[in-house]
């Protein structure tokens, strides 16, 4: 129930209970920051295919979900991790060949369907898109999209404005909710209870989770309930939409969780190396992910000194000077 | 005259374009470089903004990404992804933005391809996609874009088109329904472009230094009005010295 | 332009250059909590007429422009203020003598629509209203509709789902968006570039303050940049949409302002006793409004005794205990 | 027996319809009492939250209004009107809300008017308008209404339609596109009266101690099915001193 008092439980149980194979899932974070690394691994662990992935810039987590062969079909905006990997390099090789579904939008479209999922509306409207290939180009095939009852039969609808041009506005794109099964992301503060904090951009994750039929949220530190309750005005999501919350210290290593530590360009190297060569990436998966028990032991493995070299300065919520080339 | 790489003078063409008080919308890499030096040198009251929310960020040391944690750090809203897109696409607010884009592939009407090369449903080759580029381009009120010069990419039809620029030029962006406004200048390896006031087609604006207009041709796949083209002012030591200095030290973007 | 480093004016200017007669305004706040009660006194002093408000349920504010006979229509949800007045005392009046065009809309359907103002789309969608007077009944002429360029030709369009039923809806309501030429709200701290911070319930003001083509803040205090920039996460309103700061103290009195002070039930209940009767009402609009040089001059003539008594205790933000009959 | 008011055994009436996990949306006065009563009697793990956007607030003491600052301390999460409303709208957090709410007319399918008595062009009485009503009634679960027992408030035919019940009856609610779900109960200062499953028709649920089901026939103006009346189990001294001592010692709502 989602308002029972404590739903603390630990990350393997979380995902073996809220993400089924086949599931409609989408993660939080953006590029290099706060994706729930942790969560990410272990569904790669659990082995869990067929996945139906959501996002927007959502970055490392959905190459390396891609790139284990955890996902069948991908609605995206932009799949890449900034500056270490301008295209993600398992997706690139997986719509090249033909392993994976995908459908593109840009990302205020992703945003506002995950909004629109929170809202309890079919669409929103926007402008953006108009004239473009996003709004021609289907990925999904049409008998997919009629077959499948679990998504819309449009990618998008283009529709006149009903009122009388309002807005300077004659023509606007409606972009369809969506309703992810689970929802999981990393912040860096949750009670047992389920309240939650991020601090530092939120992204779209406060939409993402409210979207969501189930929310797993994994966090930095479990806190005391007065922690958060002194100061709601901090808070982004209230418990009542809450499942499950998983306290994984480093949970979105290597990627950054603002003030507590910045993303490790060693590990995002070592990735991109890795991910361009079959046998380097199969060497990669089982040394960092299958071959490891948990993200502690992922953790462990990376070492003090690459951990005290990304510790976030408590000033500027990142690490100061970190070698980034 | 001072020396320079073309990475620095392609930053500084662009932050040329960025004007006072101007609201600047970014991405990554040499785009985020042009927005710092601008407020350095010629746009002191010029405020730089991510699609990720983070508005008139510090920026102490240059971001690795959109999201990289630097662009959190002394903002004046840390706010959503919904909140930047809804800033550029509200009339009042948007039509204040330039937004610094880069592409696969553009035509002569600057229209954008960064999602896909070959055929959408058989890739020869797959890109990022999107991101906020489509979104961008859709709401701001001009567009400064990053380009190579090269023959492949300035194409007379694009594989996709991810981010709308003058459409079918004209007046047939306004006529699709999209904000108004549209790209203002390319800036690319060997020149810079602009686009034409009534029919929005690009034509040959500057080219740099030791380059002839017809080189400029010969690494475009289609023709351009070579008439208007100047000379391009190279990169005072002052510029120069403010972008290796103030805005990469690490040359993290400037290599 | 709204990115001048320096927006701090004094409370007569910022009204005189931003409110002009007609003006299609809104207002901040929540019935009896954060109205700019400071901006609608002055608003009243300098006797501007013929006012457009949109308001949701902002309450004390709306009720005092209305008996004041600044307004000549109103788009609201809820005219009143809570237990001191269930319905608005001069807006029940106003309406039965026809001195005020009113059209009804819901708490959402108002939210909603300063939120489609903001975001820059024409309308928005919700499923609320379907069904009753509130789709049917048009407060306002037709003629008035299709003649004045600055509303929308429709109240609200209800339409069939485009996207075949996608969300288990049916049907929506589409309500038009709200560009009001000013909005002004009230809040705890900004400093003088005009970023806002706004503590405890924010209520719409973010929304209305967005959606505005001008925008008004009036702050409990003006603090130094730094205040403000060294926790971005706990600030709502970017300086980019802000036009005019001005300090004022007791800026929301005799509303609440969370942390700073509690609503005055004092003079609430004196403000219902002098609404039910025009002379009363003509004695206190003169004793307390016109007679009155600026808030300062109205909050000397509380008296500190009354003050003491609704300052916000540190730790609940309200004044506990206080005698609210 | 305790002595108590009929404001007392209508909040109670009320809180007994609350059941434990149940998401409380409530307005202010004797709604809110009820709601608080149900949290310390029968359902501790009920959680009230506003359409302010306030969830879970401790309310050491009885708000006045729904935007009282006594709402905003120690909440889970200090929302806005928009979180509030989405959260009531989205199907999967929505149908867990139970609404409570009073109007000036109710008809015999729990169809609301809060906004005016009289043409709405010529109104006789105006009154505040919907606020959040037409919402939370087009939204939530199941709703419990408080109503005074005249002829003038239930009515045959409504003056306006401000929040709707069940509309006209049977499915015409889902046909009309609303969410599943409804009114629930009618608690009133003579009865509790409750809706048939199938006809969506109003019916006699319970009556007070000392009253007759015609007595509460006599304060209507249409007629219900009073063979399901039963009679209403009165408040006990348990339920009364947490009333009193718990929810509103000051008596600001009970008077």
């Amino acid at each position: 129930m989602k308002n029972d008092r404590n739903k603390v439980m630990d990350l393997p149980t979380a995902i073996r209970r809220f993400v089924k194979v086949g599931a409609h899932l989408s993660i939080g974070g953006f590029t290099l920051n706060r994706n729930p690394m942790a969560a990410v691994y272990e569904i790669i662990r659990q082995r869990i295919t067929g996945l139906h992935v959501y996002a927007h810039s959502n970055g490392q987590g959905v190459d390396e979900l891609v790139g284990a062969g955890c996902v069948s079909r991908l609605e995206i905006a932009y799949a890449g991790s900034g500056r270490f990997a301008p295209t993600g390099i398992r997706f690139r090789k997986a719509v090249e060949n033909r392993s994976l579904a995908v459908e593109d939008y840009s990302n205020y479209q992703m945003t506002l369907r995950f909004m629109a999922g929170a809202m309890g509306v079919p669409f929103l409207p926007t402008r953006s898109g108009l004239g473009t290939s996003i709004i021609d180009k289907w990925g999904f095939p049409a008998e997919l999209r009629k077959t499948d009852p679990k998504i819309p039969n449009q990618k998008l609808v283009v529709m006149e404005n009903p009122l009388d041009g309002w807005g300077d506005a004659d023509r606007l794109v409606l972009v369809p909710a969506i309703n992810p099964d689970v929802t999981i992301l990393h912040a860096q503060k949750a009670d047992a209870q389920g309240t939650v904090r991020i601090e530092g951009l939120p992204f779209a994750d406060v939409e993402q989770a409210k979207a969501a039929r189930c929310l797993i949220v994994t966090c930095e530190e479990l806190v005391d309930v007065d922690v958060l309750r002194t100061a709601p005005d901090q808070n982004q999501i209230p418990f009542l939409y809450v499942d499950a919350v998983v306290p994984v210290a480093w949970g979105a290593f290597p990627t950054a969780c603002y003030r507590h530590y910045d993303y490790d360009p060693v590990y995002l190297n070592q990735y991109r190396e890795a991910a361009i060569d079959e046998d380097r990436y199969r060497t990669y998966l089982e040394t960092f992910v299958y071959g490891i028990a948990d993200h502690r032991a992922l953790i462990e493995k990376v070492g003090r000194r690459r951990l005290d070299a990304i510790r976030a300065d408590t000033q500027t919520g990142y690490a100061v000077n970190l070698d980034r080339r | 005259m001072a020396e320079y790489t073309l990475r620095e003078m392609m930053a500084i063409a662009a932050a040329r374009h960025i004007r006072d008080k101007d609201i600047v919308f970014c991405g990554t890499g040499i785009a985020m470089l042009a927005a710092m030096a601008a407020k350095h040198i010629s746009a002191p009251d010029s405020v730089i903004f991510f699609e990720t929310g983070a508005i008139d960020s510090l920026l102490a040391e240059v971001p690795m990404a959109v999201a990289d944690p630097r662009v959190m750090h002394w903002t004046s809203v840390n706010g959503s992804l919904a909140d930047a897109f809804a800033f550029m696409q509200n009339r009042s607010t948007g039509r204040q933005v330039v937004g610094i884009m880069g592409a696969a592939q553009i035509d002569r009407f600057g229209n954008l391809n960064s999602t896909v090369i070959g055929d959408y449903f058989n890739p020869r080759v797959r890109l990022s996609g999107s991101g906020g580029a489509c979104d961008v381009a859709s709401f701001v009120g001009r567009t400064i874009i990053f380009m190579q010069h090269e023959k492949r990419k300035f194409v007379k039809r694009l594989d996709y088109l991810t981010s709308p620029g003058w459409l079918q030029g004209g007046g047939c962006r306004e006529q699709t329904g999209l904000a108004p406004g549209g790209p203002a200048v390319v800036i690319t390896n060997l020149a810079v472009m602009a686009f034409d006031d009534i029919t929005r087609e690009m034509y040959l604006m500057a080219v740099f230094p030791g380059i002839s207009p017809a080189q400029v041709l010969d690494h475009m796949d289609f023709e351009v009005d070579i008439t208007r083209a100047r000379a391009f002012l190279p990169p005072s030591a002052a510029e120069l010295s403010t972008l290796r200095e103030k805005c990469d030290p690490q040359r993290l973007i400037l290599g």
